[in-house]
């Protein structure tokens, strides 16, 4: 290497130091970009698409049941098998011909016998969001939530009942909206 | 003053220690890097034997987080292993989400959708911008220089918050379903990403600015770790560490899969097969992908964003598919083999670092501790990916 | 019954010259601490500390109680009363290294003549308390770090006092208020201006002596974990700690004694002038960190051994000249 | 049984390999061989510049299969070298000499599935725990389908060729 050369390369050795420098100076003045999380959250429109733990959708004229058709596709379609949905078979009350509850009657009318949602139950800790559930099922009753800030002392507080959630949203937001019915009314 | 009573203690060293054959001489020292250790990224354990500050010879030690995903994929339906796909390789998360449904596609003879296509290679391309950024970030973090880490998530962030929008999650995406996407993408979208285009160019140039031309960083990387052709074959390293030597090998362009064909961009390839060639590849590769991007999002088709007959819990018929995409590290690889039924009889996945890392001990040899970190950061793995 | 007259004047006034030290250096320390995390913050654009007190200001007092309060533990096989010794080491000759520092125009604990050796003799001695920290404590990474540690010393420690002869020649004392007084309060006056090389070397030199980035090799975390105190837990990590911005103050203020001209400034001098000089260059040095990446040993060596050994040896055989000739 | 299902696979002769239909599997080329032939081809191949891709290996009725992948960049162009591993034999060659970048494939496939690479230099569990001697990717013997079911286009041979003739 010549001597021009050489210094040459100390001078930009040198000068990309200087550079270097004014860069981070300048970062410096720049505000910060942090979010001071107890005090602020995230805005709501970068939440947009985030995807929280599964929700039931309410039917659209009754928000205290779910549309769920307890077909179970939700539950053998998870990769992690994380959903459970507990049913039980609820007599279907019909008035047989005779007009009386007899015994016999009772025996045939074993197939007439309903299904209900007791619980659906989601145990979170496994969820892994891949959105299949969602995806597959046939009558769109899951959706993402947007509880995104969770934490909890235990595992157990990640097991949750969506249909007991889905009442309990219900009943707040009926709360809400019966003393503006009745101001209106 | 050495402790005589040492001996009584378990001092040999552990299986791996043991093994590392041929054994040491006595007046060289086994240093274990890792598994705990700043620039291992992660588990990675590395048994170096050193005479001084140099490196005589290096064995890696895998498996600290292997979780069997080859096992897996045999218990579970092909739809129930996406998911598992995003945390194989969780910077370039969408490239492995490609290579499976590629593959189970090509099985079924699945055509997918024009913009299925297009939104694949965008939303794939972001990907890799926010791999490589980390790289970037974690490389700068294993030269000592701590700033450009933060710079470089800051930048990652604005990525990650456009692919929230789109797939719903920020790291372990399961976006890509058999036949399309799981979700269209929409006109906030396009603006956000030509908007990030915009502000990445700068960026990109403050990094070079800031970093590339810094006099130490040029004196850590330029002439460290040679690898020549030679080892690259018969290691089958792929990806940039590839293209670092010199070798434009790239899946995208050798051999065009999806929309690749129709999209004009550069493989770029340095000959200086050292770390600072690695380092400018990937650094280049930033602005292909920036280029890719803007390019899909012009031409992209209206259209379904996902097969409208495609199966959503496929059975394919019986048959051996071997699938390849260009990911982040190199070629990721998924062979696959059905028997017919609805699960899998047997995947392999070929990932791209388990290669490249299979030559650090070749490379890492006569160098100096500071060289080894140098060249291990170069070589950009992820350890999950390795140990599957 | 000694009679408090008795008690000869020096002697009380080392005592309360120490005491006055030690709340200086522990100040400092927490001060140093606040200074380098806010401004490594806000160079990332983070806030840096920001919980503890109004915008973290309290931080420091945290981190000394959390490492007051930890154990201290001696690793297994280590050699306890070395392992122990070090920190111990490491720290008190800084506050000897306080002592002939002339704070103001008539804050100088002791004006010896030699002062200027006093500081770099006692300076030293923490090499040898690295080297016994790294060593004792059983631990391969300590022990590669106690030998970068002991080389980077050894090579800086040549250029750094070559570095200061120059000023010693002009000025024709050691004694450090005599150097101080030999500079005008105008920045023109100072030595900067007629000695430019010899203070930018010594500047990078006091970087290599104290360990810090870009010469943080004994300690590089990303190559030795965290290199000579790997092992060292609560306190003993402590007082390396506190050591280690002790001796970046030392090292700032003699850069500000010999070449900036010390407590003097163009108006109102006095301490404050001295206190601005000195935390002026300690920003410097934590701005510097936070901007490069770390250099490689051989480098590191090639840098003192092939380009400040002779570049400083030409300076003072000029200076030398100048001064014989005027 | 178990040979019915092989079809002509077994019909190869030493120093030849059995081309096989592609089809849409991936590869340009996909080839039978002998176990005892692999060092032989392995090597004809680096001559070729082929690069290493992958080694992987999977169960069936017959035994066990190795599939090795190699690649050449200039084209991008894959190969598929098979090698069937019958009557219980669990030891095969390792082609480590050749390809160094065999070494942690073999010994990922030891790992899952047990098989012996003779002539390896250091065979020892790569991704598992030393102390336990499982080999995770192993059937139960229900669960075993023949060469046949998994592999339908190994029972198309399209032509027999030399080792020496492959790279053409």
């Amino acid at each position: 290497m010549s001597n021009y050369s050489k210094s040459q390369s100390i001078r930009e050795g040198i000068w990309s130091l200087i550079v270097g420098l004014k860069i981070t100076a300048k970062n410096f003045l720049k505000p910060t970009i942090t979010v001071h999380y107890p005090r602020e959250t995230v805005p709501t429109d970068k939440l947009e698409g985030y995807r929280g733990h599964i929700e039931l959708v309410p039917k659209p004229k009754d928000p205290f049941t779910p549309k769920c058709i307890m077909c179970n596709l939700c539950a053998t379609v998870c990769p992690s098998g994380c959903i459970k949905l507990v049913t039980v078979k609820e007599p279907i009350e019909e008035k047989s011909k005779s007009g009386t509850n007899t015994q016999e009657d009772k025996k045939t009318a074993k197939k007439k016998f309903k299904k209900k949602l007791v619980a659906f139950e989601l145990n979170y800790n496994y969820c892994s969001l891949c959105g299949l559930c969602v995806q597959n099922c046939s009558v769109k009753s899951l959706r993402f939530s947007k509880d995104i800030y969770l934490a909890g002392y235990s595992k157990e507080e990640f097991e949750y009942d969506l249909l007991a959630r889905l009442r309990a949203k219900a009943k707040v937001k009926s709360a809400k909206e019966l003393p503006q019915k009745n101001s209106e009314g | 003053m050495l402790d005589t009573t040492l001996d009584s203690l378990d001092l040999r060293g552990d299986f791996y220690t043991r093994n590392f054959q041929p054994h040491p001489s006595e007046n060289r020292l086994i240093l274990n890097m890792g598994p705990q250790h700043p620039s291992t990224h992660g588990v990675l354990r590395v048994i170096l034997e050193i005479d001084g500050e140099y490196i005589v010879r290096a064995e890696p030690v895998l498996g600290y987080i292997h979780r069997m995903h080859e096992r897996m994929a045999e218990v579970k339906r092909y739809e129930q292993y996406l998911p598992n796909l995003g945390r194989i390789d969780y910077l370039h998360a969408l490239a492995w989400n490609w290579a499976y449904v590629g593959a189970v596609e090509r099985l079924m003879g699945l055509e997918v959708p024009k913009r299925a296509e297009y939104i694949r290679v965008i939303t794939c391309e972001l990907n890799r911008i926010s791999s490589h950024l980390l790289w970037w970030g974690a490389y700068l973090l294993d030269l000592g220089a701590f700033t450009p880490i933060m710079y470089a998530f800051a930048d990652r962030e604005i990525i990650m918050d456009i692919l929230q929008r789109i797939t719903g999650s920020r790291l372990t995406y399961c976006y890509y379903r058999f036949g399309g996407v799981s979700q269209d993408i929409d006109d906030k979208f396009i603006e956000q990403t030509k908007e990030l285009c915009k502000y990445l160019r700068p960026r990109l140039k403050m990094y070079k600015d800031f970093v590339t031309d810094n006099i130490i960083f040029r004196k850590r990387v330029e002439g460290i770790g040679i690898i020549e052709t030679e080892i690259l074959r018969k290691y089958g390293a792929t990806g940039p560490v590839l293209r670092g030597s010199g070798i434009a090998y790239d899946v995208r362009k050798t051999k065009p899969y999806s929309v690749y064909s129709e999209i004009e961009f550069d493989v770029p390839s340095y000959e200086l097969e050292d770390a600072f060639g690695r380092y400018l590849v990937r650094m280049q590769e930033m602005e292909e992908s920036l280029k890719i991007i803007e390019q899909c999002l012009e031409q992209l088709p209206a259209g379904d964003f996902i097969l409208p007959k495609a199966p959503k819990r496929p059975k394919p018929p019986a048959g051996e598919v071997y699938f390849t995409v260009e990911g982040a590290r190199g070629e990721i690889g998924v062979h696959l083999l059905s028997d017919g039924s609805a699960y899998p009889y047997r995947l392999k996945l070929r990932s791209p670092s388990f290669s490249n890392l299979s030559l650090f001990p070749e490379v890492v040899k006569g160098t100096l501790l500071a060289d080894a970190v140098s060249i291990l950061g170069s070589l950009d793995l992820v350890i999950p990916e390795i140990d599957r | 019954m000694i009679s408090l007259a008795q008690i000869p004047i020096p002697l009380i006034k080392i005592v309360v010259g120490l005491l006055g030290i030690l709340i200086f250096i522990g100040l400092n320390g927490l001060a140093c601490v606040y200074l380098e995390r806010k401004v490594a913050g806000h160079i990332q654009r983070r806030p840096g500390p920001f919980e503890v007190g109004p915008h973290g200001i309290l931080q420091p007092i945290a981190d000394a109680v959390k490492l007051v309060a930890k154990q201290m533990i001696t690793p297994k096989g280590a050699d306890p009363i070395l392992y122990w010794s070090a920190p111990i080491i490491s720290f008190a000759p800084a506050i000897v290294c306080f002592l002939p520092l002339p704070f103001g125009p008539s804050l100088q604990n002791i004006s010896i003549n030699i002062g200027l050796i006093m500081v770099l003799a006692f300076s030293s001695l923490n090499v040898l308390a690295l080297c016994l920290g790294g060593w004792s404590s059983q631990n391969k990474w300590s022990l590669l770090g106690a030998a970068r540690d002991i080389a980077q010393s050894v090579a800086y420690e040549i250029p750094l006092l070559l570095s200061m002869l120059p000023i010693v020649l002009l000025t024709g004392s050691l004694n450090l208020a005599d150097i101080t007084a030999y500079q005008g309060a105008w920045p023109w006056q100072w030595l900067v201006v007629k000695q430019p090389l010899a203070f930018i070397i010594f500047f990078v030199c006091i970087f290599a002596e104290t360990n810090r980035a870009p010469f943080d090799l004994p300690e590089a975390e990303s190559e030795l974990t965290a290199g000579f105190h790997t092992e060292y837990a609560g306190m003993g990590f402590g007082l390396f700690f506190l050591a280690e911005y002790s001796y970046m103050v030392v090292g700032c203020a003699l850069a500000t004694i010999l070449f900036l001209g010390g407590y003097q400034g163009p108006v109102a001098p006095g301490w404050w002038w001295f206190l601005i000089k000195v935390y002026g260059l300690l920003m410097v040095m934590i701005w510097v960190r936070w901007s490069f990446p770390r250099v490689r040993f051989d480098q590191l060596l090639n840098l003192t051994w092939k380009w400040f050994t002779p570049l400083i040896l030409i300076n003072i055989l000029i200076t030398a000249l100048v001064v014989k000739l005027i | 049984m178990t040979k019915e299902g092989l079809g002509h696979v077994l019909e190869v002769k030493p120093g030849f390999c059995a081309l096989l239909a592609t089809g849409k599997v991936g590869y340009k080329k996909q080839l039978f061989i002998l176990p005892d032939d692999l060092l032989n081809v392995v090597k004809h191949l680096d001559e070729c510049g082929y690069a290493l891709e992958n080694i992987t290996a999977l169960e069936i009725e017959e035994g066990f299969l190795l599939v090795y992948h190699f690649n050449q960049w200039n084209n991008g162009e894959k190969l598929a070298l098979k090698v069937l591993l019958t009557d219980g034999v669990k030891e095969i060659d390792s082609i480590s000499d050749v390809y160094p970048g065999a070494l942690w494939h073999e010994r990922e496939c030891f790992d899952f599935f047990g098989i012996v690479f003779k002539n390896h230099s250091n065979l020892i569990p790569l991704l598992l725990d030393p102390k336990e001697n499982i080999h995770p990717l192993l059937k139960a013997k229900n669960k075993r389908q023949p060469l046949a079911a998994i592999m339908p286009e190994s029972e198309k041979i399209e032509q027999y060729i030399k080792i020496e003739e492959l790279g053409k």
